[in-house]
């Protein structure tokens, strides 16, 4: 059994600073915008982990720490009527589309104020009126959902994208074939990301894959397909541009494989033994976000003092998101018996 | 009334459907250019064109999925399984995506999606092709399963499945097919989902069933009326909600009660039935209840043991028997 | 005896067995270089070796069948599911392959697979992840189906099943993983997998129970010893087949039952124990049966929404009392 | 939606005889022994085309015919301690493999003297004395198993090679890709073949498969790929010989798309309507079994005379086989309750 070759993000490195032009891509205000996610993405996560550790929140709970540039890269492009949907470690995704740090953070505390009113938890965050479409827990069962999402879009015409996000490990799942097969032989508008971050678990990509290469895979659908430097927002965003494009305007699935990393173990309760200090180092040392508030204040999108004051921000938010779901209040007794059905007879209500 | 096939009847009702709602689509292995394996979506292409009467390829997982996510994008798909039995490839989309969606999202999401295609034994297929998973669906909380029995009201229960707002298992059977039936034609005919009925009526005995069991329940009640007992039978047609009111309701008048179910006896129907019965009826148990089931055996292919280990109109009149105390 | 860990307990039967007989291996997800998810296979991949000792990637229809074939094969193989929430996209492999072969063939085949994890609610992990998926394979024959609740009965079933020449499900709970308890450590010591067992006597009301709900029944009857009944507690081990006997007998001295179970009511196991009882002991019955079991909704994330849909004993309390007609 | 490309054995037919030099790869005898396999499986399948049609044997029924150079070619180079395993279609891989007409011919009929004691049928025949594994009716759900099968006998040290039978449809299930992975990462000693007869039913392949190159699939799974024409016995056989050697020697799997062609419909219950006479006709005009018939005369390993003997050995020994059948004892009805559990305790038998 193969066991090296654990790094693909190291490999994927981009060595140096973009070439000029290719920022220019992204607009200075849109810029700040961006990095401005991704601090929150990183302080929400960073504080879940505190308040685990505290034993405030509970269940599973997968921090996406590392990983910012690919969802906002990617998510902070899209129309309001384009849907997002994606696995458990979901609250950088959920962000990245809209939904509050509150509402998020009340979720993990099980709040009725919570974005899945206290019952979906970590790894179930909706948000159906931007079109957050989950958090799912299965591993790789809601790919063939964007394809339904994809499927609606184009058939009622609305114009919309699906951008659905899945891990490396996601693709040894056989429902995941099956969607990429189905979403070129429908011509569906959907982009498949899968994020590789190395690791499914424990396991290394190629441990659990024959073809470590996991963009090649999308080959057998014939779909454009490459592979991006996951740390990179500057080519995330327009690997993605393109793909979003094709969607809206061809109905042409795409499939993209953005390499990246998480600092975090896999869940809270993963004691990480797989991989080392030093890996982890040496991915922390290219870590984007510091990389783009350079590059803002290089490029004077932004002064020094904004992207201080932008970090406080954040920073306050995610504070006031922790306090607005602690004095949220309980969910109330009665909500377990409701949701479970729209239109339940009446008359039945009580059987089992 | 105009007196057509049962898999017109289902046609026929897709067909009004998807006239009325844009948002009705069909998808599953050969529905379009094949008519369907069993011709249930004959036609169709025909009127509706390939985007809404669309052809899968074999990845159950794959296109009940693309169906969950659809109706969770506001359509009204109907999937179908070529037959239940190859629903269980596809089981966590139903288990954990259909069914649960809803309620992890707090609401959020409705899933007015139909899963529909014939389901139980029919003929020498053997055990892999002979599944009735019903009670696996009625295990679980987000679902509505229902099973028709009756041209009539296969028609008008498709299209209360297709309107309704929540999941639906909906659970059809080869041998039905054939048979014919008078058959409402105005296009609003529909036929609450969660309602059973009694279509028999008889005070010594209630003999429950639902799918094509029913039709050997109403042959095993015409045996047992020769012997002068007056049976009365009930199409379950809702599995999940049960109607227990109409069960409790027959049960408080008859006191003895056969259960006559597609698939095997643990964890089955019946099982549930009994207990329903027994803790909201129990004054009124006169004898304990008889369940005829499939035999505690896979399906085998040989066609007399294929017979032998399946419910059959006498094996109901033995039980009937037995809860009356006459044998 | 030595006092150990449950998840050292499987451990142990684990290493034992891969010991005695060198077809047995063990596969599924993180189970080698990760020692498990829950670290119930800790050590044995250095142990064994990686040929032994297998890590899968997240493929469960694949590694499964993969099992099963090796079975047909003659090996013994053990797969771990991570949980049987994650068995459901694998249900095929259950129970059309592993279920069904060997009667297919004619009995030419045999398939000594044991497959294992844990099951049920844990703790917030939500409605995808909380799944008792028992009453579906109980529903199949061709499936022999366990659930272990204690240190000591988790090491000698495990042994059995994975001694045993049919397919095994063997369901165990996180929430046990860290109990303590006895532990014979004679490497021939075995539990029979189709027995159940009385884990405390008494004389008004049994109280049938697996997994880790035989806790919170033994809490329960302490609970009801105060108010002066005496609860037989009933662990009921073997979930296919049922030990009738055994329930049996229990019910025919207390005359009044009530069931703890892990999953939903609608076709669960408590409903084929009601029915059990009532067709074989039911001049026996003082009372109709009180079922415990999760409410009808998918899990809820929240802690006391959770709490409050599962089984406890108070609840238990309650309906033992509702059975001695004293409620 | 793509409806071309309905034919692939067309597009991929050989046009001319056997360059010299290839058939010498089977020698005369061999070659002669596959010739009289084939009629078996040609005369078995159209005999129970006719017995079906007189409603003497029941259930689904798919006929091989047209494909024979597959299972023959493949099939009858193994040793006895390979495994095959197929999909529903699987009486010719069982004939190929060794199994009886008569006890084939039983089985159709469900006699307690068919190869799986008439509890299988048709699409569930196993002859284990001989490692022939099942007939396997869930489309794509056996391939998972032949892993298992190779992986037993790779840790069993064996030297056994495992032969994986599926269709093109069986191409879009999820089981299969995972199986294929796996086979890759645990270097198991399996040959993967995919029957591309051009159809999953009424689907031709293009309608279901976002890539029609079938082969071009297993890419994916990093293992050796190709495409042979089925129709061509010294292809087919020249092809596999090397898979096998692969998987026994270096335990690499391999993966063969055979471009075959049904001649019958998808089951006896199939209408057929979604090719055209023409293309049927276009196919049988390329028959192998004639073709080969007539190099084994003109390379002189048999005489004209010697073929139609054995034509009519074949045949007779189809008629022996279905008066055997007929002649068999029914199933005694204590045999349903039988072979569920190898050990079921005998104190609990009979309960439910
Ligand atoms: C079908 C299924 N099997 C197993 C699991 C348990 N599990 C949860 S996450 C995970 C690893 C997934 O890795 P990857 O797809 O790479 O995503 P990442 O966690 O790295 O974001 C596993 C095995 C699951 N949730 N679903
Ligand atoms: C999971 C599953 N879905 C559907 C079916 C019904 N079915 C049986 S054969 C078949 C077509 C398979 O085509 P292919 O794989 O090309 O094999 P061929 O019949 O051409 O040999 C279908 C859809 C099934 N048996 N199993
Ligand atoms: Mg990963
Ligand atoms: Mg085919």
């Amino acid at each position: 059994m193969k066991t090296s070759a654990s790094k693909p993000a190291a490999r994927r490195a981009s060595k140096s600073a973009e070439p000029p032009g290719v920022s220019a891509l992204i607009p200075g205000p849109k810029l700040v915008e961006m990095y401005r996610m991704m601090v929150r993405l990183r302080k929400f996560e960073e504080r879940c982990y505190q308040i685990y550790l505290q034993r405030r929140i509970g269940g599973f709970c997968h921090l996406y720490t590392g990983q910012e540039a690919v969802a906002v890269g990617m998510i902070m492009q899209l129309e309001p009527q384009d849907y997002v949907i994606t696995a458990y470690r979901d609250h950088g995704h959920a962000l990245a589309r809209g939904v509050s740090a509150q509402s998020c953070m009340a979720e993990l505390y099980g709040r009725a104020t919570g974005c899945s009113r206290g019952k979906g938890g970590s790894m179930h965050f909706f948000d159906t009126s931007i079109n957050f479409m989950g958090g799912h827990g299965i591993v790789g069962a809601h790919v063939p959902l964007a394809c339904g999402l994809g499927w609606a879009s184009r058939h009622q015409k609305k114009n919309a994208v699906c951008l659905c996000f899945f891990g490396d490990g996601a693709m040894n799942q056989g429902a995941v074939h099956e969607a990429l097969n189905l979403a070129t032989l429908y011509k569906l508008p959907v982009v498949f990301i899968c994020e590789n971050n190395g690791y499914a678990m424990g396991t290394a990509v190629a441990r659990g894959a024959a073809e470590e290469n996991i963009y090649l895979r999308a080959n057998s659908y014939k779909m454009p397909t490459c592979r991006v430097d996951g740390n990179n927002l500057y080519d995330v965003y327009k690997t993605t541009a393109e793909a979003i494009n094709r969607a809206r305007r061809e109905f042409q699935p795409t499939f993209i494989e953005a390499v990246t990393y998480r600092y975090r173990g896999h869940s809270m309760s993963d004691p990480g033994s797989y991989r080392t200090r030093e890996e982890i180092e040496e991915h922390k040392a290219r870590d984007t976000i510091f990389k783009i508030s350079r590059d803002i204040v290089e490029t004077r999108a932004a002064t020094r003092e904004q992207i201080d004051a932008i970090d406080a921000e954040e920073a306050a938010g995610v504070e006031a998101a922790v306090k607005f779901a602690e004095e949220s209040p309980e969910c109330d007794p009665h909500t377990a018996f409701e949701d479970i059905y729209l239109t339940y007879p009446a008359d039945v209500r009580k059987s089992r | 009334m105009p007196e057509i096939e049962f898999r017109k009847a289902l046609n026929l009702a897709l067909d009004e459907e998807m006239a009325r709602d844009p948002g009705v689509f069909v998808i599953g292995e050969e529905v379009a250019e094949y008519d369907g394996a069993y011709k249930v979506t004959k036609g169709l292409l025909a009127k509706y064109g390939p985007q809404r009467v669309v052809d899968a390829p074999i990845s159950e997982s794959g296109f009940c999925g693309l169906g969950v996510g659809a109706a969770m994008a506001g359509m009204r798909p109907v999937v179908e399984f070529m037959t239940f039995s190859f629903s269980l490839v596809a089981m966590d989309q139903i288990l954990n995506n259909a069914a649960k969606i809803r309620y992890m999202s707090g609401g959020q999401v409705r899933i007015p999606l139909v899963m529909r295609g014939p389901s139980g034994v029919v003929h020498q297929l053997g055990a892999t092709h002979s599944n009735a998973p019903e009670s696996i669906f009625m295990h679980t909380p987000g679902l509505k399963v229902v099973a028709c029995s009756t041209p009539e009201n296969a028609k008008g229960l498709l299209k209360s499945a297709i309107r309704d707002d929540d999941p639906v298992i909906f659970l059809e059977s080869e041998l039905l097919y054939a048979m014919k039936g008078e058959v409402p034609d105005d296009p609003d005919y529909v036929v609450p989902l969660h309602k059973g009925r009694v279509i028999r009526d008889g005070a010594d005995v209630t003999i429950v069933a639902y799918s094509k069991r029913v039709h050997q329940a109403l042959a095993a009640a015409d045996l047992l009326a020769q012997e002068g007992v007056k049976a009365e039978v009930i199409d379950l047609i809702s599995l999940r909600p049960l109607d227990q009111d109409l069960i409790l309701k027959s049960f408080r008048k008859t006191n003895r009660m056969v259960t006559v179910e597609e698939s095997w006896s643990f964890c089955g129907v019946g099982a549930s039935i009994v207990d329903i019965v027994q803790r909201n009826a129990f004054d009124y148990m006169d004898a304990p209840i008889e369940r005829v089931t499939l035999e505690e055996t896979p399906m085998p292919y040989n066609e007399s043991l294929e017979n032998s280990v399946q419910p059959s109109p006498e094996k109901i009149v033995k039980a009937a028997r037995r809860v009356l105390y006459r044998e």
